[in-house]
């Protein structure tokens, strides 16, 4: 019973998360099978979206799910498969490559763990502690955001009731939002240019002998 | 509750709290049992798989015989009538010992770790979305406020063991159904999201559990008798959720008359079966979904708990028998529900031909898309101009009519006047009457704490 | 014509590998053995070339050792599912060299058999089509009706595929009793069904989506090609032996009413309430060879009705069998029937002997098959078992 | 649990980020498959998003970044699909004129 009471669902859940991401990137960097790194990848990523739910961050991990692993990753297998002639599907870096890159990678690696502990504020929890998950579910607010009204900055009475209206500059993340789906839809219209099929046609007589073959 | 009791537990026990969503069970484990408090909620998570993963077993079961008598009957003939007494009923579980019994093949040519993976993948990922899948008033294993969005996600990602079926199976067939089914899937998932986004726009959340309660009441008051735009794009749904759970005549991928079978082609025994019951567990979940999108959840058509008074009270946290009866009651008119949906799919099955991949492209892009987003459109006119709805003649629930359908507009505007100040058709003074539960983290109104009571003018005042 | 059904359009600017794919000996929808050897871009179909010769079993070699009495029973084994058609084209080329008429009675018990064959033949060839478009249904309620002809025929012959029914000089035994009612009863029971099937598949929404417009086989290449049977006709050309064969044949047909199924300006000769031929269907499409096949079942009823009425009408026998040590006279002798699937030719070269010096089939499903190739270019690969379905093969005919 | 997992902090959300951020930069380098690289830039990003939602989680720190770490992550995620998307474009494009997906071979401007 003590091992119970002991362990930390948090921790253990947190650690899961963070290894199988962990894991499955160095696992990608590893293999030098394209197919097996685009499933790597699936399952990183995957991975990472566990961690936001952890961190509280519900909607940000299903908009990884659902746009990062259930659609860029999707039309890169999509690429994959297109491209998947047998000399390309394992392509290996040349070994000295992969000295500079792993010294160059570990120290970059070392530096960041380094910082990341650095600051006492990143390595501690506050005074007051955490919010309760609970209240932390934060769909609504992101909705709001990037509607235009920053819900999270109105200023609240004790019992959390809204008191002042938000300063008319403040439009929270309309504007980006306007921008990223214009520019979303100039790149799927330019993605699908680039990538357009052009139809060359031969003539009647030529395909016919062509079929023969 | 937890909390309370547990102050120095807090931040562990929201926390498990919110990853799995059983702090009832583990509540009266703790209290009744006197366990420690982890070891209940671990067991608590544990009763809850247990139960989603015995249903979509039992489901896979019941529908795999289902299928046998449902094809069979369609096709003027008995099925299987010897397996187990009266009616086969023992046919799937002697399907399962002879697929169990089978010999595990995997080709020379296929890649092996994704060749044994894949139908974990698919399996898993089917399985997975039913966490957030409220089967009752607060039955829900992960009761998270994007449900719908978490659904849908979790959803397409089983194209991906599809698609690594496809790739490592070493087969051209394969490979063929791999990607048709992987161009399908992600076509489809594009109306598919813009249908669910209708009824999240009427009930103004994405909360399952919350918006199947706001459908209590008469059928009158489900959502796909709101507006004829709701009707309409049920239908689109239909279809697309059809197709993206690859189910006749939309089953490209393991079309046995052009690809032999597909994706599946190589696979044999225990992993053909996992697919199997992923397309099965899928077929249940779209249908659970459109369910408590379109048809009021576990609210019948008729309100019989509402009458007797049975039902938990809004935000109720007590334990009580009648509730407990009364959310059962509901669990199996939802379960009935969805299993009509999923019997149609069976109907359609064994009565269409197979569309063709270009017949099923065009289907998607040429007239779902287009249709999905004219329903949304309407249906969010009709919402904003107020327009008549079935509910506001026929009682839809025991405060009259109106309801709570409209959060969307009201309840920014009821607790933040903020948000609906800004909103350029919301310019008249927010309804002070109903008493508001304020939304976690962001202080904007929920649906009322009383809204089963509430009265009908306040919840409608936003528009009026 | 979208670009994947254009067959001039060869090459798409994302540069993937061709793909060849073996369809068959053993796949689901090549109707037996045949292998097809698709070369794909994706899913377009560039090129298919048909391979044959998985059922071959010497039958005609078989017939230059055994007296034609005795090679019935390799003839029920070509076009297995209309094995009385295959009995009938036999006998009467034999007959033809010998010279021998059959007995008024026995004709028209042969044109009622032979019908009522081709009857169950089109349903197959329907359900099995349903199969091919992923609808299971159709193929069980075409097996339903089927099985009442197999009953008849069991009751005749004793057998429920394989015959040996008609032999050259007569058949091997005369109706039983009460035959006559069983069979205007079938009639009466598959009339009804007939719309059912019109309703599954002829004017199904998908149905017609997946073959209207695909596998267009224009009258002049279906002629080239040496198509015949409801692939011919399908294609607009108004040929049926029935009506147009050698008076040898035509003969057993005389005093019976029936148009030949084909589109002639525009319309089908129609006596029933039957589905219009929708708008997307061009003729010589897979949508009209099925509906051919739909019309000659019904047009089979009403012959089998008139014989029915002939046969109880016309008194004497059914004809004598010939017996085994019959003496062939030296000569040759070539005589095509129309066979649910096509015309179907025998040959046969006598030196005096009791046994053939040489027996030749002409196969209507060879000829058929070979459009696939044509007709499978720049189709889709769901094309495919839809075009080879519509030709209606038995592989046992063209491997013989 | 060992003391260094005994709560946690941000700092341990920051460490998965790093690690994801620097397999990313590693994927980027030595990968020779434009689909490889490609990959490396998703992970590359996934890793900066753990670091802002980390950053904007009240659960870890109550002063935190708050909403703001968790919109950024969204900008991210669906720049990165159109990103993905044109860099796919572009990739198979080099593979048609090239017939191959080596990055090493891309040596000429002009496409």
């Amino acid at each position: 019973m003590t091992i119970w009471a002991a362990t930390d669902w948090y921790a253990f859940f947190f650690l899961l998360f963070a290894l199988l991401a962990c894991g499955f990137a160095a696992a990608v960097l590893f293999t030098s099978n394209i197919v097996r790194m685009a499933f790597y990848l699936t399952l990183s990523l995957g991975a990472t979206a566990g961690l936001f739910f952890l961190a509280g961050a519900e909607f940000v991990g299903v908009m990884q799910l659902m746009i990062y692993v259930g659609g860029t990753l999707v039309l890169l297998v999509f690429g994959v498969m297109l491209t998947a002639r047998a000399p390309f599907l394992s392509l290996r870096p040349r070994s000295g490559e992969w000295i500079v890159s792993l010294i160059a990678g570990g120290t970059l690696l070392f530096l960041l763990i380094a910082s990341a502990f650095g600051v006492r504020n990143w390595r501690t929890a506050s005074d007051s502690g955490p919010l309760p998950l609970a209240e932390a579910q934060t769909a609504t607010a992101v909705g709001a955001g990037l509607t235009g009204v920053r819900v999270d900055r109105l200023n609240r009475d004790a019992a959390g009731h809204a008191l002042s209206q938000l300063p008319h500059t403040d439009s929270g993340y309309l504007l980006p939002f306007v921008i990223v789906s214009v520019h979303l839809l100039v790149v799927l219209v330019g993605a699908a240019y680039l990538a357009r099929a052009k139809v060359r046609r031969r003539s009647a007589t030529e395909s016919t002998a062509s079929v023969e073959g | 509750m937890v909390r309370e009791r547990f102050p120095d537990q807090v931040r562990y026990a929201s926390c498990v709290e919110h990853v799995i969503e059983s702090a009832a069970v583990a509540e009266f484990l703790v209290h009744t049992l006197s366990l420690p408090a982890p070891l209940a909620y671990l067991l608590a998570a544990l009763i809850h798989c247990g139960f989603i993963l015995g249903l979509v077993a039992a489901g896979a079961v019941v529908f795999i015989w289902a299928e046998r008598k449902v094809s069979g009957r369609i096709q003027d003939r008995l099925g299987p009538t010897r397996t187990g007494g009266k009616f086969g009923w023992l046919q799937s579980p002697a399907d399962g010992i002879k697929v169990l019994a089978k010999e595990d093949l995997i080709p020379r040519a296929a890649d092996r770790l994704l060749f044994r993976a894949a139908p974990y993948v698919s399996f898993s990922s089917s399985f997975t979305a039913y966490l957030a899948l409220p089967f009752a008033d607060g039955w829900v294993a992960f009761d998270t406020n994007v449900a719908v969005f978490f659904i849908l996600a979790v959803l397409g990602l089983e194209v991906f063991g599809v698609i690594l079926a496809g790739y490592a199976s070493g087969s051209k067939w394969s490979l063929f159904g791999a990607m048709r089914e992987a161009a399908q899937v992600v076509s489809y998932e594009v109306p598919l999201g813009i249908c669910v986004v209708i009824p999240v726009l009427l009930t103004g959340t994405m909360n399952l559990t919350t918006i199947a309660n706001m459908q209590a009441g008469w059928c009158s008051n489900w959502l796909i008798f709101h507006d004829p735009f709701t009707f309409a794009v049920f239908w689109i749904y239909a279809t697309c959720a059809l197709a993206s759970v690859n189910r006749a005549p939309f089953d490209l991928a393991e079309a046995e008359s052009e690809l032999v079978a597909g994706f599946m082609t190589e696979y044999s025994g225990m992993r053909w079966s996992l697919f199997f019951m992923a397309e099965y567990s899928s077929m249940l979940l779209v249908s659970c979904l459109a369910v408590i999108l379109f048809f009021g959840g576990w609210h019948g058509p008729i309100p019989v708990f509402d009458w007797l008074g049975w039902a938990y009270p809004g935000g109720a946290s007590s334990w009580q028998l009648t509730g407990f009866l009364a959310n059962l009651a509901g669990c199996v008119n939802f379960i009935t529900k969805a299993v009509i949906g999923v019997t149609v799919m069976l109907w359609i099955r064994w009565t269409l031909p197979r569309l063709r991949i270009d017949q099923v492209m065009t289907m998607c892009l040429k007239y779902c898309v287009p249709l999905a987003a004219i329903c949304f459109i309407g249906a969010l006119w009709w919402q904003v101009a107020g327009w008549w709805s079935p509910n506001h003649w026929l009682p839809l629930r025991p405060d009259g009519p109106g309801g709570m359908r409209e959060t969307w507009v009201v309840a920014p505007e009821a607790a933040c006047g903020e948000v609906a100040r800004r909103l350029p058709w919301a310019d008249s003074a927010p309804p002070h009457g109903a008493a508001r539960r304020t939304l976690p983290g962001c202080g904007l109104a929920g649906p009322p704490a009383g809204w089963r009571t509430g009265s009908p003018a306040a919840a409608r005042g936003g528009v009026q | 014509m979208s670009i994947i059904n254009d067959p001039r359009v060869v090459e798409f600017n994302i540069r993937t590998d061709e793909m060849l794919i073996n369809m068959g000996p053993q796949h689901p929808s090549t109707h037996g053995v045949l292998r097809l050897v698709l070369r794909t871009d994706g899913e377009v179909v560039l090129g298919a070339a048909p391979h044959i010769g998985y059922l071959h079993r010497c039958a005609e070699k078989i017939g230059e050792n055994l007296a034609p009495r005795q090679w019935v029973p390799y003839t029920d084994r070509m076009d297995y599912l209309a094995s009385m058609n295959m009995n009938l084209g036999w006998a009467l080329v034999v007959e033809k060299l010998l010279q021998l008429e059959v007995p008024e009675k026995g004709r028209h018990l042969r044109v009622l058999v032979a019908e009522l064959n081709r009857i169950a033949s089109h349903l197959v060839a329907m359900g099995t089509y349903g199969l091919d478009l992923g609808s299971f249904t159709p193929f069980l309620y075409a097996f339903r009706e089927r099985e009442k002809i197999l009953d008849l025929f069991e009751q005749v012959c004793g057998a429920r595929l394989t015959y040996s029914y008609i032999v050259p000089g007569g058949v091997t035994g005369d109706l039983p009793q009460g035959w006559l009612q069983n069979c205007a009863q079938f009639l009466q029971e598959l009339e009804p069904v007939v719309d059912d099937y019109h309703a599954l598949l002829t004017s199904n929404a998908i149905f017609i989506k997946r073959t209207a417009g695909v596998g267009v086989l224009p009258g002049e290449m279906a002629v080239n090609y040496g198509c015949t049977g409801p692939v011919l006709r399908g294609s607009g050309i108004d040929q049926d032996l029935r009506r147009d064969g050698e008076p040898w044949y035509t003969s057993l047909y005389d005093g019976y009413q029936f148009a030949v199924i084909v589109q002639k300006e525009g319309h089908y000769p129609q006596d029933h309430d039957y589905p219009a031929v929708p708008a997307e269907a061009v003729l010589g499409d897979c949508w009209h060879r099925f509906y051919v096949r739909m019309l000659e079942v019904v047009q089979s009823m009403d012959i089998v009705r008139q014989a029915l009425d002939k046969y109880a009408a016309a008194a004497g026998d059914c004809g004598t069998p010939i017996k085994l040590n019959h003496k062939l006279p030296p000569g040759e002798a070539y005589l095509e029937t129309e066979a649910p699937k096509g015309q179907m030719g025998f040959y046969l070269v006598t030196d005096g002997s009791a046994i053939p010096w040489r027996v030749r089939a002409r196969s209507s499903c060879f000829a058929n098959v070979s459009v696939t190739s044509e007709l499978c270019r720049g189709c889709l690969l769901a094309d495919v078992p839809a075009i080879v379905g519509s030709l209606d093969i038995v592989l046992g005919e063209i491997d013989r | 649990m060992c003391g260094l997992l005994a709560q946690i902090t941000v700092s341990h959300y920051l460490v998965v980020g790093a690690v994801l951020f620097v397999t990313g930069v590693l994927c980027m380098a030595t990968k020779r498959n434009a689909l490889g690289v490609l990959m490396g830039i998703e992970l590359l990003l996934n890793g900066a998003n753990v670091n802002f939602v980390a950053f904007g989680s009240k659960l870890l720190r109550a002063d935190a970044l708050g909403l703001d770490g968790q919109l950024i992550p969204l900008f991210v995620i669906v720049l990165a699909a159109a990103e993905a998307a044109v860099a796919l474009a572009i990739a198979l494009n080099f593979y048609n004129n090239h017939t191959t997906v080596d990055v090493d071979k891309a040596e000429e401007l002009k496409g």
